[in-house]
């Protein structure tokens, strides 16, 4: 069965649908209707198509290579989908589907104010250039669906273009992507250069000769370049304030999948291409993983708009997934293969399931906001009881995200912290302690993102509404729901079947070029059993979930078995005899403050408090008091302002050239020749 | 034959005479007068091959030259002047001093061993040819030093007459075509930039080029 | 047949005692303040009388205050299934692993504090903001303290730890006391003991773990309080038969069987005795003071690691 | 045949308009003449790809370069005649301009084509010379065609540069044309020079490049001498600037290019290639700081002509895929840029002011010009569907590989203007408009042109046609 879907002509049906979603979405343009259903049934039919492509091209070894000539010199459209290409297919297409079904419900909100075929258009094209980036094996290919990606990301981002923040958002994010791509090019230019080929394949050939310190010099652009793209902490400005601009299921699929095509091409440069690797390479990946994961919850504990809160997880878990990169690329440096398999596969397990629970997290944001109209989480509370579905799937997606058991995000977290140990057992006097290091900020990072999503979860679903537009929310459409319940079954099963899934990811690893012929550091067992170096230590999914629901049962059991016929009374909280006001429930501001003062040496919150007084010159009984507190935002302030002025100040003295004086314009000319005449003859 | 080489060095050395002169009058009139000077130079210039082989063409060409250079070009001027009474041309950059020192240092880079390499075009008159190239120079060289429009004009026929003087010199071989062709085009320049001046006048209501400074950055 | 008889002791024995043990320490309190004191049993007719009692339950309260007191208890039983209590010789590679323990209770800690925002109290508030800080902050603590035990014994199952730490030489002792003291501080931090919370209090300064389960009644408030108890137990059976296993059953003999519950019991006294000790003579600290406690601990922790290896 | 129609119908038009009365015969007449360029020069194009430099008499010669810069001249001409047809209409309709300023305009504009026509076409150095002279002769009335003082001030300006420039390259061809003199009076062409380019002295060689390049360099914009084009370009009326920055510094590059040839075969590549990199990494550089900090949109469409000729130059500075690339870049630009000075053109209509910060909430008040504004800045920035990615690219490549340094600045520069162009396109396509703005519905015929370029340059982007291949790979084997 494998075979046949793996011919060329069903890769180019995903493609050709994708266009096809596309064409049509303009073309029905003026039909708002028609335009969201032509678009999302072709991306719907994309992604089910793509999912089965990837699942067989995973399951086949053939090595699977199409090539198509371009007019251009240097330039074809040569596609290579090796097991990590089509790993990669999977998420995509798996995310884009459900976040396809997800958004026939929820553009019905745009209608009538912005186009909607130019939604369809872009949506299309983005994911069309995500698949395209991950299966690209042509430099300059590779570069062009890059930055088409970047640019229909774009104008998703700036699709509610009215808000003035949306553009600026927009703005930043193209800049910002469009500097990391100027890395990019330049490490694949360097490759080009001491390689002499644009083909992926040919540079994997004749990567020996690129001399040792180019490799650093590529190494470390390409982790500038596509450390932008996947958000890392110093060049992550963009990330928080750019996905929650664009519409809910763009931004899951942007955040779920799209800086994940950053690090598969981080694992295709470090591991495909280069062979022998210096030790120092993974000590970088594992401190910025570390700052990324720390700081990226961090300012998520400080930020009260749900969708940028969930924006900063991204940031703390490509922190994670960094962890897994840096500690294969250490392990492989000292020749340990072995365990270097153990990494890739923790880090791909995480890729994996981050790309699930925080494109669940944000479709059920979208569903929230576009059901309260405002993204700020302290205008929220009690909407449990308004929308009880979509707080079931957020609770679900929280406790994905904070590494709780049965679901998957435990599983990839465990598999995470299996690779630093074997790091700090196994590797020389100074790395033991940046894995050490690495260690800490992992379990310092998984507990205060346990801490951000009870503050995420409870202030906006629990107690009672804070403002009007919370109390008219309702349940959203069933294709919201449908789409969410989907990807929490898929959380649900990714976390039970995690032993199989290793098992595959196995060969997956296995199938790039530094690891095949080794054996991975553990085993799954029949039953499910991860064992981690040969006993070290070991897990079952499947059993951890049995036995925490028979806990639970045997809970019931007992309290059924003890207390048999007890009334149950619907009484008010206690009030200490005062009526209780919405106000009084605790807000997002006073539930990460504790945090936020014993964390304040690096986050630097300032406080400002006004009160007005009833009596101007009696001041004793205040009429209203606001208190605003703020975090500085260090990067904007000490790296990214001064440099940027100190160009204009640049720009300033340049402009004077221009100065209006014909005499001074002759002048230069007259220089120019006289310069010439002495130096250049 | 002497006489026709004691007859060139004669010309040259008055048309470099009258570029640097040009930087050092003061009255528009005078300039006009300089450059009417340099004008008949070349024209002279021209007519020295008829001596040795008459053709009726070269004649034709050197006659055209000389009236558009001579005649048509100064006349322009000296209406333009007369008619908006620009008696005094505006000032200069540098004072008179620096723009000597200037012009000397001009005319040594000619004569370095830069332009050394030039006598393999004609090794007979190197000194010249290195005199014409100083005439483009310090002409290009007036064009920054002074203010006035019309002197700024002037310059720039100066260095149109000085890369002629070179052309002559370099035994250049003169087809009739190119002689009319770049003859047309001075002429149509000529009234091209007598009409603007007369624009400029009316819109600024002055011929001082700092006038014009409002297009900045 | 032996095997399942001493799986259905395991999974019983924690539940049934962990009451005694605060009943122990409360009674040893009393006496630190010389008087009488209720009678060690006393948390069990506590128990009997809540889970006979009607319940109310606030207007504001969803289905997440309902289903907290399952989920966490049910987390107690799931965990006091897979530690080593009296014999070593089980082996669970299932659910033994130091993580899988570590993130099971933290299911526990996640339903109460939402339990605690459930209500919409301003006490719920406040208590779950402090029981999310420092959980948050000893986790770090606990994990690294039980990481030195399995660098020294080779393997994170907790089973095969037990088994190995008392064939242990004496020269890789430092490193394990050192991780002991950073465990007790997180074992005091996580069931909410005295320097960190007072568990006797209804005082809105100083409670935490009080404050989130104000708003309980009847049998979920039996459970919630079954539930800690039996989390100070678990935390003092790791304690007990990880740092200092000897005694604890190697083989399926009856005697080792009887000889290694007595041993336990014996030893979880002691630690009763140590709470109750420090209860009595320290008072609690500021809150914003707790996370230097905390860190003190993780540094410890990592100090041994480093002698370790 | 074709290249009597190619110079004659530009000149005929321009004396039809000088004659005629009405404005609809102006119009008709320019368009129609237009339309026969366009065949004549599309049918050369093809003849030259098939059959190599086409040169019917001594006079004329279109070689392959010459035969890319004839179509794209009459293509874009017959584009800017369409437009400069609705957009003298509304100037008129607007009471800027009279009938008597438009019969002007239409002369002119025909005068500049058959000018530019001549340049590429002729095979005599001092006829491009005269024809080059003539366009600038042509163009400076376009310049200050609203007499204001600032556009008045603008044609001054580049009046006396230009004529400046274009004498010292007059001096650099004489220079060049001294080669000829020793013994044979062979016809002075590109071909005769090239043939006894060797007994040039090198150091007279170099010498006339030099002069060459700062020569006609000026007429390119190259960076110092450039300061005339940003005054020239924006004072000009929206479709001559858009003709002056595609097509007349294309036809000066070609000027400089037949030199380099010249020069190459005398003192080889080295020379010329080194002058051309540092020529045009000075405009790029440049032109990237003062666009970061620009105020008015056509000023800004102007200076960023000043980097794509910078860019040019350093793809023919670069030879091998550079050179490639660099026509391709010649191509792309001129289609992208004119795009764009059309567009702001309809902007000026609309908002009648070239101020970037009165312009705001363009894409409610003109969608489609926007719609085309928004596709113009994504090539000119180097957005990959367009083509001016490729090219860059390519140039970046080679680069790379022999002068590292120079092409790490180029890129730096690249993403400072791509910073500059976005902050402001962003501010003039986004918010919302102010309220006196007129939302009526745009003229069609405004619009038109621009569709056809942007047909053109996106077929181009994305597929080049075998002979138009053809075309450049013989035109590469020239100008290595």
């Amino acid at each position: 069965m494998f075979e046949t879907m793996l011919s060329q002509s069903t890769f180019f049906a995903i493609m050709a649908l994708f266009v096809l979603g596309a064409i049509t979405a303009l073309f029905f343009r003026k039909d708002d209707k028609l335009a969201n259903l032509a678009s999302s049934f072709f991306a719907i039919l994309g992604s089910l198509l793509g999912i089965a492509y990837s699942i067989a091209a995973i399951n086949s070894d053939a090595a699977i290579f199409y090539e198509i000539k371009s007019s251009f010199p240097l330039l074809s459209f040569n596609f290579n989908i090796d097991h990590l290409a089509a790993f990669f297919i999977f998420i995509i297409s798996l995310i884009s589907l459900f976040c396809s079904i997800y958004g026939i419900g929820y553009i019905k909100h745009y209608y009538g104010k912005y186009s909607i075929g130019g939604l369809g258009f872009f949506y299309n094209l983005f994911i069309l250039g995500m698949l395209c980036v991950v299966t690209a094996s042509n430099i300059l290919f590779f570069l062009m669906v890059w930055e088409i990606m970047s640019l229909a990301s774009y104008f998703l981002v700036i699709y509610e273009r009215d808000k003035q923040e949306n553009v600026k958002a927009g703005f930043l994010y193209f800049v910002m992507t469009h500097i990391g791509t100027a890395f990019i090019i330049l490490a694949l230019l360097l490759m080009y250069k001491f390689t002499g080929s644009f083909d992926f394949f040919a540079i994997k050939e004749s990567a020996g000769s690129i001399p040792p310190l180019v490799k650093d010099i590529i190494f470390i652009l390409a982790l500038i370049g596509f450390g932008t793209k996947a958000g890392v902490i110093p060049f992550h400005i963009w990330l928080p304030s750019a996905h929650p601009a664009a519409p809910s299921h763009v931004s899951a699929l942007m955040s779920g999948v799209m800086i994940k095509t950053g690090i598969y091409m981080m694992i295709r440069i470090f591991f495909d291409i280069f062979t022998d690797i210096p030790i120092w390479w993974g000590g970088v990946v594992l401190i910025i993983g570390a700052v990324s994961a720390l700081l990226g919850v961090l300012y998520a504990l400080t930020e009260h708009d749900l969708k940028k809160l969930l924006a900063y997880h991204s940031i703390e878990n490509i922190g994670i997934i960094l962890f897994g990169i840096g500690s294969a690329l250490s392990f492989s440096s000292m020749g340990m293969n072995s365990f270097a398999i153990l990494g890739l596969v923790a880090a791909l397990f995480h890729t994996l399931n981050h790309a699930t629970f925080k494109s669940l997290l944000f479709l059920s944001a979208g569903s929230v906001i576009s059901k309260t109209h405002t993204g700020n989480i302290e205008e929220y509370g009690g909407l449990i009881k308004y929308m009880p579905q979509t707080a079931f799937f957020f609770l679900v997606g929280s406790m994905a995200i904070s590494a709780l058991p049965p679901f998957n995000g435990f599983f990839s977290e465990w598999l995470t912290f299996q690779a630093l140990f074997e790091g700090i057992r196994s590797m020389g006097a100074a790395y033991r302690w940046i894995f050490i290091f690495s260690a800490g900020s992992l379990i310092l990072t998984s507990g205060l993102a346990l801490a951000c999503f009870v503050k995420a979860f409870g202030i906006t679903f629990l107690a009672r509404p804070r403002s009007e537009h919370a109390k008219q929310a309702k349940e959203s459409l069933f294709s919201l729901k449908f789409g969410m319940a989907a990807l929490s079954a898929v959380c649900l099963l990714l976390g039970l079947f995690s032993g199989f899934l290793s098992g595959i990811f196995n060969n997956i690893v296995r199938g790039i070029r530094l690891f095949n012929g080794y054996e991975p550091a553990f085993s799954v067992s029949q039953s499910h059993i991860i064992n981690i170096n040969s006993g070290f230590s070991s897990l079952s999914a499947p059993a951890i979930f049995v036995v925490l629901s028979l806990a639970g049962i045997a809970a019931l059991a007992i309290t059924r078995l003890l207390a048999k016929d007890q009334k149950v009374k619907i009484g008010a909280t206690w009030d200490c005899g005062t009526d209780l006001g919405p106000r009084m429930e605790i807000t997002a501001t006073g539930f990460s403050r504790t945090i936020i003062m014993i964390f304040k040496g690096i986050l630097k919150p300032s406080k400002q408090a006004e009160i007005e007084y009833r009596d101007a010159n009696m001041r004793y009984f205040p009429k209203s008091r606001t208190l605003v507190l703020e975090i500085s935002d260090v990067y904007r302030k000490y790296f990214y302002k001064p440099l940027y002025n100190f160009v204009l100040k640049i720009s300033g003295q340049v402009k004077k050239i221009q100065s209006g004086n014909v005499n001074a314009y002759v002048l230069y000319i007259f220089t120019a020749l006289i310069l010439l005449l002495f130096f250049a003859v | 034959m002497t006489d026709y080489s004691s007859l060139q060095s004669l010309m040259i050395a008055a048309i470099f005479l009258s570029a640097v002169l040009l930087h050092l009058t003061k009255k528009n009139s005078s300039a006009i007068l300089l450059y009417f000077i340099q004008s008949l130079a070349i024209g002279i210039l021209l007519f020295r091959p008829l001596a040795e082989n008459f053709s009726l063409i070269i004649l034709l060409m050197a006659g055209l030259t000389l009236a558009i250079k001579a005649v048509i070009a100064p006349l322009f001027f000296l209406r333009l002047v007369k008619r908006h009474q620009l008696k005094f041309s505006a000032s200069t950059y540098l004072n008179t001093p620096l723009t000597l020192i200037v012009i000397a240092a001009l005319a040594a880079l000619t004569n370095s061993r830069i332009f050394s390499h030039i006598a393999s075009i004609e090794p007979a008159s190197q000194k010249i040819l290195s005199l014409a190239i100083a005439v483009v120079l310090v002409s290009f060289f007036l064009i920054i030093n002074r203010k006035g429009a019309i002197s700024q004009i002037i310059g720039i026929l100066s260095l149109e007459n000085g890369i002629v003087a070179f052309a002559l010199f370099s035994g250049l071989e003169q087809s009739p075509a190119l002689q009319i062709g770049i003859m047309f085009d001075l002429l149509v320049w000529v009234i091209i930039a007598a009409v603007f001046i007369s624009m400029i006048y009316k819109q600024f209501g002055s011929l001082d080029v700092t006038e014009l400074k409002h297009l900045k950055e | 047949m032996a095997e399942i008889i001493i799986w259905i002791i395991q999974i019983l024995i924690l539940p049934a005692l962990s009451p005694l043990c605060v009943g122990i320490i409360r009674k040893i309190k009393a006496r630190f303040q010389n008087r009488q004191g209720a009678s060690i049993f006393q948390p069990y007719n506590d128990l009997w009388k809540l889970f006979h009692k009607d319940e109310v339950i606030s207007r504001d309260a969803s289905w997440i205050f309902r289903f907290a007191p399952f989920a966490i208890f049910g987390a107690t039983l799931a965990v006091s299934a897979s530690i080593p209590i009296f014999a070593s010789f089980l082996s669970n590679n299932f659910t033994g692993d130091i993580l899988t323990i570590i993130y099971i209770l933290a299911i526990g800690t996640f339903f109460l504090a939402l339990a605690g925002l459930d209500v919409g109290g301003a006490f719920g508030g406040f208590g779950s903001s402090r029981e999310m800080t420092v959980s948050s902050l000893a986790e770090g603590g606990l994990l690294f303290s039980l990481l030195v035990l399995s660098f020294v014994s080779g393997t994170t199952n907790l089973f095969s730890i037990s088994g190995t730490i008392d064939s242990l030489s004496l020269a890789s002792l430092l490193p394990v006391v050192l991780a002991f003291l950073g465990f007790f501080i997180a074992l005091l931090a996580e069931t909410a003991r005295f320097p960190f919370d007072n568990p006797s209090t209804h005082l809105e300064l100083t409670m935490i773990h009080e404050a989130m389960i104000i708003e309980y009644s009847g049998k979920r408030l039996a459970l919630i309080e079954w539930a800690s108890a039996s989390k100070l137990l678990i935390f003092i059976t790791l304690g007990s038969s990880l740092f200092f296993p000897w005694g604890i059953a190697q083989s399926l003999s009856l005697s080792a069987i009887i000889f290694g519950i007595l041993v336990f019991l014996a030893k979880a006294l002691i630690f009763c005795l140590a709470i109750a000790v420090i209860e009595s003579g320290i008072a609690k600290l500021r809150l914003f003071r707790l996370p230097d406690l905390l860190l003190f601990s993780f540094i410890l922790s990592i100090i041994a690691i480093g002698l370790t290896i | 045949m074709e290249l009597i129609l190619i110079i004659g119908s530009p000149i005929i038009a321009s004396i039809a308009n000088f004659f005629s009365k009405k404005r609809k015969a102006c119009e008709t007449a320019t368009i129609i003449t237009g339309a026969i360029a366009l065949i004549a020069a599309v049918s050369a194009a093809l003849k030259v790809s098939s059959g190599g430099t086409y040169s019917p008499n001594d006079y004329f010669s279109i070689d392959a370069l010459g035969a890319i810069i004839i179509t794209l001249i009459a293509f874009i001409g017959f584009a800017a005649a369409l437009y400069s047809v609705s957009y003298l209409k509304k100037e008129t309709a607007k009471g800027i301009i009279d009938f008597e300023k438009t019969r002007l305009y239409f002369i002119l504009f025909n005068l500049f084509i058959a000018a530019m026509f001549l340049a590429a076409s002729t095979s005599n150095p001092i006829i491009m010379w005269i024809a080059i002279e003539a366009t600038t002769l042509s163009t400076a009335f376009l310049i200050s065609f609203y007499n204001k003082p600032s556009a008045m001030e603008a044609a001054w300006k580049y009046l006396i540069i230009n004529s400046i420039g274009l004498l010292l390259g007059f001096f650099g061809t004489l220079l060049f044309y001294t080669a000829l003199t020793h013994g044979q009076s062979a016809v002075f062409s590109w071909d005769s020079l090239l043939l006894n380019a060797k007994n040039l002295d090198p150091m007279v060689a170099k010498i006339a490049f030099i002069f060459i390049l700062v020569g006609y360099g000026t007429k390119t914009g190259l960076a110092p001498m450039h300061t005339w084009l940003p005054d020239a370009h924006s004072k000009a009326p929206a479709p001559i600037s858009g003709l002056l920055s595609g097509l007349l510094l294309n036809v000066a590059m070609l000027a400089i290019l037949r030199f380099k040839v010249v020069a190459d075969a005398a003192v080889g590549s080295q020379f010329s290639g080194n002058l051309l990199i540092w020529f045009g990494l000075i405009s790029i550089v440049l032109a990237s700081f003062i666009i970061l900090v620009q105020k008015n949109y056509k000023r800004l469409l102007a200076y960023s002509s000043i980097e794509n000729m910078g860019i040019a130059a350093l793809g023919f500075g670069l030879g091998g895929i550079g050179a490639f690339a660099a026509i391709l870049h010649i191509i792309y630009h001129a289609l992208a840029k004119s795009l764009l000075f059309f567009s702001s053109g309809n902007i000026f209509l609309r908002y009648s002011s070239t101020k970037i910060a009165k312009v705001k909430g363009m894409l409610t008040v003109i969608p489609a010009t926007s719609l085309v504004f928004v596709i113009g800045f994504l090539t000119i920035i180097g957005v990959p569907p367009f083509g001016i990615f490729m090219t860059k690219f390519y140039i970046l490549s080679a680069g790379l590989k022999t002068h590292p340094i120079q092409s790490i600045v180029a890129l730096v520069a690249f993403a400072i203007i791509f910073i500059g162009f976005l902050t402001h396109a962003s501010s003039m396509l986004f918010g919302n408009a102010p309220e006196e703005i007129s939302k009526e519905k745009e003229n069609k015929w405004a619009i038109i042109p621009l569709i056809i370029l942007i047909t053109a340059l996106v077929i181009l982007s994305v597929y080049l046609p075998p002979s138009f291949k053809a075309l450049i790979d013989s035109a590469l084997t020239k100008y290595q």
